[in-house]
């Protein structure tokens, strides 16, 4: 972020015309780290579901019911990741610059883009080519914990099956050569039969001409429905918003706090639960019918935790 | 020989795909408007758009970037070759062990990826807000994804389509957990291709759109492709459920080329009994809130989770 | 033969755990009927063929009460309050769907968890459906506590009922015993739904109560 | 006319107005009546300009039902309004922009329908040429977390009229809305003036196509009291015939249309159905679908044949056929009910601030409607119940205009029984001795048009004012948002469903 001097993504924009080859390298970084294929993230990821899928052959039941719960949650933070990625990509370097420090930025100078290069080179060759790397690297795997999977090497066409190829496996040059040449192939037919030409003329944006940047999502904005629903059960998210009445004039407002629930939940109530126990036992013969549910469902529950255990 | 009648077999499948996609969204359309008392547009339709937008010249914002002109061939193209690795009408397909479900669930997250980005490019709002949208949607659907995907191969033994197809068609089982995921399949498969509670289709409502906003300042042949994407990927998830829960007349790659007929039969029989329940519930049904969608997902995303669990009922037996 | 009957008790075990997660995410009243409508439908299949496979004659005559009490009285008159209270075009507001379906599958994996090693000797198919029972009573359960409307307290209650059913058919050798919990719970849930009836009306009737009160404060 | 006869033993002198009687008041009372409105004592009813004067029309709460009041203006400019209260802002707005009056005091000093694109300012009044090509336009400020802004408009991607909204958004969260209409401004005040009456009625009737026959009446009915025309009976039944016709149409199309925007195809293609045949039967009955240019000063320029009576009543049975099953299929489907309800609530106090009428007041408990509030001919003798709710969601106002649908179903049937014989328009002559004024408050199905006019003994119209019902629902729109998230928005402007092209003018 050095070429822009910026440093809050909310005032950047537009840096893929201003920094063409940074923003071309950090496109394949977020699409290395959002686990997709054709790269090396997606290699990673699926491998580990691999390996949950062989959770079934495992002996303890609570192990064996916890593992799909772990895959859940790796899918879970391997899409979530790609929607932030999307999101920082998109409004750093997408859009229009919302600041004149993003519309001056410059590519840093050809070191820095050379070990930006050659990373992004790496992330290509492990997932183009994950079958020498896995067997590059296997024998310290197998120090590490104890066994190594098959060797991947012999396999026809460099693809890679953890197990057997009936069961699982995974090419990701025959993907990406596949991908490159249906895209070539679909321009050269376009080019061809269709229409080649272009022409460039304002956004549409429904017909209001509106320079302002101002238009353009901003990350606070594009995280919002994520927000929205996972934020309210993680953390307590609480949107305020003060909504002048038609004809008033005064400036809208909303202000976002968001608070850490562990804390909340875990330190608050002890200090409180001194007092609480002493009234506890009075409001214990005012609980409606539903409350009184409650509390017999929770002791059945916590009964059946200790059953299993 | 062999080799080269696989080559041709899994050729045909491609262009089976590539052609049938379009037809697959003029026959919804077409039944969807029968169901209304309408006529409707010809089945054809949706190719002759196709082939209209990509003789016209493409109309690009002043400042769209080299991303936003080349995410439609690279959206294109990823689905295209996710909806190629999918058993239609035989299995074993030369190149079908080259990626397993979790690769071809991958390529389409990939594709979104680029959509989404390509949304942003502009700079307009609607692309953030249909690019908003999308990475919520698909930061659920695609969790619930893996899920079915577990629960399958937990059942099958393997990830590779063509087995648990090859599978599902020799054990003929009846499973909790396998109609749980089904149901849970048909949930991501409306979310993911926009249909109508999640999103709609015919929408011309700038403010509620999901895929059309991020595809709003698109024009001419990049258009096309995006939709022919979204038409292979809605033919993708019919043959995917197809493959899977109902592998009926679905031939081997050696098999040879009677069987591969009635595979095609059967295959085109079971795209139409698709189209047909979707265009039913579609007409009966409307688009639910923003903030609904997750609901629904996560409804999904817990059918799967408790389809896994129940795999163990039967397995443990 | 003997695999797909399995099977199919299996499947139908199944699908009321899937009915009873449905009853959690429908917010709506009418909606609420239909799916515990399809609930008892279900429970009386399963014990039908629980019946046919047990060769046991009397769980035809349990499921043929299920069917008759669950799937058609019962939703009929509770279609018939809720039109005559004017709330079948209610929306309940269920805060959290997914944290309360979370919950959900955290009781289902308990209850397989606490079930099948537990009884590890029984019967396959007994086994599983009781593990299932024990699921779908908590999962009713879970839907009384975390639901506020009278009405879909109701069907939580006996949505659970409908799981103690389940258990009842699928363990073989205590037939009297079903014939006799089948009848005590419609009994029971009569009961209650006569409680909360009552409870309902008081809640009209203070609602009433206000009304007299604004128009007697706009008179004087 | 049974109000018209009432008041013309009273009228002694020119100019006054019928048949509610013009004042021209001071600045105290001009500011005390602004401050009785704010307070909520009466409902402003319109507010428009003139050449060197203002005029303010009010409802009363007791009779005379209306008061219209004029302020003189010499130095271009009048005590504002809006200042004190806000649902004048935009009326005061379009008298700067048109007329060149100042408001003294406004808070609002942006201009409304003037663009910068006319080449002319205040065209109605000092006229001077400009040549920018589009002004800049302030929108309200926001503060706070990172906001984006959403322009929506003025192009839509669906067939409707154009006009401009203003998200500012974090994500799915409204934190402002705001409307900029003034696209499809025609300069109506500009061609009235000078028109002879029949083009000016003809002028009337395009003000909103979807309204013609409400704008088409209360321009007759302001003629008839103006110059005390008596109307045959026979003609005020065939009236309020087509008036109920037009609703009926628009109720029918609407609610498809906001089922529509909920994605739920199939009520819109059986509304679809009952509004086009509705039209059909209308075009045979009127020669013409939409039933424009029908209704002259003085009564109808059509009458209604034996045999197309008997069609409509044809169609009114096949109608309260088809009502109940569209109210079943809109309340029980449970997605669309899951849309509706709880969506773009407005407030009782809101509505009652900006006296909104039609069925955006109605469901939100201002219980307005002229044709029983002034009783014109026929309406009082008819039986009929208005809708009413106190929710105020788009899901109250469905239910609103259902009730309306069976409202008007009743009053076709009445009209059909009872409708006398007789010839359907009365000869009348302009009486040359001195320049009229009158004034009608007529109920379209969008809510109450309210008609002021001046002719000169000529036969020429000075001025003629039109105001649109949607003027004071527009504004609400912007706090119909609140609490709702962007993707909502649709589904609250279809259930508002205000006319551009009505306010615009």
């Amino acid at each position: 972020m050095n070429g822009s001097g910026e440093r809050s993504i909310e005032r950047l924009g537009g840096l893929i015309h201003s920094m063409p080859k940074t923003a071309f390298l950090f496109l394949g970084g977020c699409v290395a780290i959002s686990a997709l294929p054709p790269l090396n993230g997606f290699v990673s990821e699926w491998l580990v579901f691999q390996a949950i899928l062989l959770s079934p052959s495992l002996p303890q039941w609570t192990v064996k019911l916890l593992v799909p719960a772990v895959g859940v949650a790796l899918a879970l933070s391997a899409t979530l990741g790609a929607g932030c990625y999307i999101r920082a990509y998109g409004v750093a370097f997408l859009g229009r610059p919302r600041s004149e420090a993003a519309r001056t930025a410059t590519d840093p100078d050809r070191w820095s883009l050379g070990t930006m290069a050659v990373l992004l080179t790496m992330c290509l060759m492990a997932g183009l080519l994950p079958s020498l790397v896995i067997d590059t690297i296997s024998p310290a795997a197998k120090d590490f914990v104890g066994g190594r999977m098959p060797t991947q090497a012999e396999l026809s066409w460099l693809s890679i099956a953890p197990v057997a190829e009936s069961r699982s496996s995974y090419n990701g040059l025959l993907v990406f050569v596949f991908i490159l040449f249906s895209a070539y192939s679909a321009r050269w037919i376009i080019h061809k039969f269709g229409s080649a030409r272009s022409r460039r003329a304002p956004a549409w944006d429904c017909g209001y001409i509106e320079t302002s940047p101002m238009t353009q999502y901003t990350g606070s904005s594009f995280a919002q429905p994520i927000r929205r629903t996972l934020g309210v059960i993680a953390f307590s998210v609480k949107e305020r918003l003060d909504m002048p009445a038609p004809g008033d004039m005064r400036p809208a407002r909303l202000s976002i706090e968001i608070k850490d629930r562990i804390f909340d939940y875990l330190y608050a109530p002890l200090t409180r639960a001194v007092e609480t126990c002493a009234s506890g036992l009075n409001i214990l013969s005012l609980l409606t019918i539903q409350e009184y549910l409650a509390l017999v469902f929770g002791a059945l529950v916590f009964l059946l935790v200790l059953v299993a255990i | 020989m062999n080799f080269l009648f696989d080559l041709v077999a899994q050729g045909a499948q491609m262009l089976l795909a590539l052609a049938l996609a379009p037809l697959l969204i003029g026959f919804v359309r077409k039944l969807k408007a029968r169901l209304l008392h309408r006529k409707g547009p010809p089945i054809i339709q949706p190719w002759r758009d196709i082939i209209r937008l990509l003789r016209k010249e493409v109309v690009l914002a002043e400042n769209a970037s080299w991303l936003y002109r080349s995410a439609p061939y690279l959206i294109f193209a990823m689905t295209w070759v996710a909806a190629s690795l999918v058993p239609t009408f035989a299995t074993g397909l030369m190149f079908s062990w080259a990626a397993d479900l979790i690769a071809i669930i991958a390529l389409l997250g990939s594709a979104r990826f680029f959509l989404a980005l390509a949304g942003m490019d502009i700079g307009t709002s609607f692309g953030g807000i249909g690019s908003s949208r999308e990475a919520m949607f698909g930061s659920l659907a695609e969790p619930a994804t893996i899920m079915i995907v577990f629960t399958v191969s937990f059942v099958a033994g393997t990830t590779q389509l063509s087995e648990i197809a090859a599978y599902m068609a020799g054990n003929l089982e009846l499973r909790a957990s396998v109609g749980m995921a089904l149901v849970a399949l048909l949930i991501v498969a409306i979310a993911e291709n926009g249909r109508v509670p999640v999103d709609n289709p015919a929408t011309h409502l700038e403010l509620t759109m999901v895929h059309e906003a991020m595809v709003l300042e698109y024009s001419g042949r990049y258009l096309a492709l995006i939709e022919l994407a979204s038409a292979l990927k809605l033919l993708l998830y019919i043959s995917l459920i197809a493959c899977v829960f109902f592998p009926v007349g679905l031939a081997r790659h050696d098999a040879g080329l009677q069987a591969m007929a009635i595979g095609l039969g059967a295959y085109v029989l079971k795209l139409a009994i698709g189209e047909g329940l979707l265009a039913l519930f579609e007409t009966s049904r409307a688009k639910m809130r923003v903030f609904r969608v997750p609901d629904f997902l996560g409804a999904g995303l817990m059918l799967g989770l408790l389809a896994t669990l129940l795999v163990f009922v039967t397995r443990s037996l | 033969m003997e695999l797909l009957t399995i099977d199919i008790a299996h499947m139908l075990a199944g699908a009321l755990v899937l009915t009873s997660f449905m009853l959690l995410y429908q917010d709506r009243l009418s909606g609420l009927i239909n799916i515990y409508t399809l609930h008892a439908v279900i429970l009386s299949l399963s014990v039908a063929w629980q019946a046919y496979y047990q060769d046991a004659p009397h769980l035809y005559v349990t499921a043929g009460i299920a069917a008759i009490f669950k799937a058609l009285i019962i939703p009929y008159s509770l279609r018939r309050i809720i039109e005559r209270l004017g709330v079948h075009r209610t929306v309940e507001v269920v805060g959290g769907v997914g944290i309360t379906m979370l919950i959900g599958i955290f009781l289902v994996a308990l209850s397989l968890v606490v079930m099948l090693p537990a009884t590890a000797a029984a019967d396959p198919l007994a086994r599983e459906d009781i593990a299932f029972a024990l699921a779908i009573v908590l999962l009713g359960l879970l839907m009384m506590v975390t639901r506020r409307n009278a009405v879909s307290q109701i069907i939580g209650f006996m949505s659970l009922e409908n799981g103690l059913v389940l258990a009842a058919a699928g363990a073989n050798g205590m037939p009297l015993v079903v014939e006799i919990s089948v009848a005590f719970s419609i009994l029971i849930a009569f009961i209650v739904i006569g409680i909360f009836l009552f409870r309902i009306r008081e809640r009209f009737d203070n609602v009433d109560l206000f009304e007299l009160d604004r128009v007697r404060g706009g008179r004087s | 006319m049974n109000f018209a006869s009432k008041q013309t033993a009273t009228q002694s002198s020119p100019p006054s107005c019928l048949p509610w009687p013009r004042e021209i008041v001071d600045k105290a009372s001009w500011l005390a009546l602004a401050e009785s409105l704010a307070k909520g004592e009466r409902e402003l009813l319109s507010l428009w300009g003139e050449t060197s004067c203002v005029h303010m029309a009010v409802l009363e709460p007791r009779e005379p039902r209306l008061r219209i009041v004029t302020f003189e203006c010499p130095e271009d400019s009048f005590p504002s309004v809006g200042r004190l209260h806000p649902p004048a802002l935009r009326l005061e707005r379009a008298i700067h922009d048109l007329y060149g009056l100042k408001p003294e005091g406004t808070p609002d000093h942006r201009a409304w329908l003037d663009h910068g694109r006319w080449g002319v300012r205040q065209p109605c009044g000092a006229r001077h040429e400009i040549n920018t090509v589009c002004d800049p336009y302030t929108f309200l400020t926001t503060e706070g977390e990172p906001l984006h802004l959403i322009p929506v408009g003025p192009v839509h991607a669906g067939i409707i009229e154009p006009g401009h909204f203003r998200f500012s958004a974090n994500g799915e969260t409204v934190v402002r809305l705001e409307e900029r209409l003034g696209f499809v401004h025609k300069g109506v005040d500009r061609l009235m003036g000078g028109a002879s009456i029949e083009r000016a009625a003809q002028i009337a009737a395009r003000v909103s196509g979807d309204s013609t026959v409400a704008y088409s009446l209360a321009f007759a009915q302001a003629v008839e009291a103006a110059f005390d025309v008596a109307v045959p009976p026979r003609a005020t039944y065939l009236r309020a015939l087509m008036a109920e016709l037009e609703r009926l149409a628009n109720h029918f199309g609407d609610i498809g249309a906001i089922c529509n925007d909920a994605a739920f195809a199939l009520m819109h293609a059986q509304r679809g159905l009952v509004r086009e045949r509705i039209l059909r039967e209308a075009a045979s009955c009127f020669g013409h679908r939409l039933m424009m240019d029908r209704i002259a000063p003085g009564g109808t320029v059509v009458n209604l044949r034996q045999d197309n009576a008997a069609a409509l009543y044809a169609l009114v049975d096949w109608i309260e056929l088809m009502t109940p099953r569209l109210i079943a299929l809109f309340g029980d489907t449970t997605s669309l009910q899951d849309r509706t309800v709880g969506t773009g609530v407005i407030s009782e106090a809101l509505v009652k601030q900006y006296a909104c009428g039609g069925y955006i007041g109605r469901a939100s408990g201002r219980a307005f409607d002229a044709r029983k509030a002034i009783g014109y001919a026929p309406y009082p003798q008819f039986a009929f119940e208005i809708g009413a709710s106190k929710e105020g969601d788009v899901d109250a106002r469905v239910w609103v205009r259902f009730d309306e649908i069976k409202a008007s179903l009743k009053i076709v049937r009445q009209i059909l029984d009872e409708a006398p014989g007789g010839p359907v328009i009365g000869a009348w002559a302009l009486p040359e001795d001195w320049t009229r004024e009158g004034a009608a408050l007529v109920e379209g199905f969008r809510g109450d048009v309210f008609v002021w006019l001046r002719i000169r003994a000529d036969g020429v119209v000075q001025r003629c004012h039109l105001r649109d019902p949607s003027w004071f629902q527009w504004p609400l729109l912007e706090a119909a948002i609140k609490d709702n998230i962007v993707a909502d928005f649709p589904l609250c402007n279809k259930s508002f469903n205000c006319s551009y092209s009505g306010h615009d003018l």
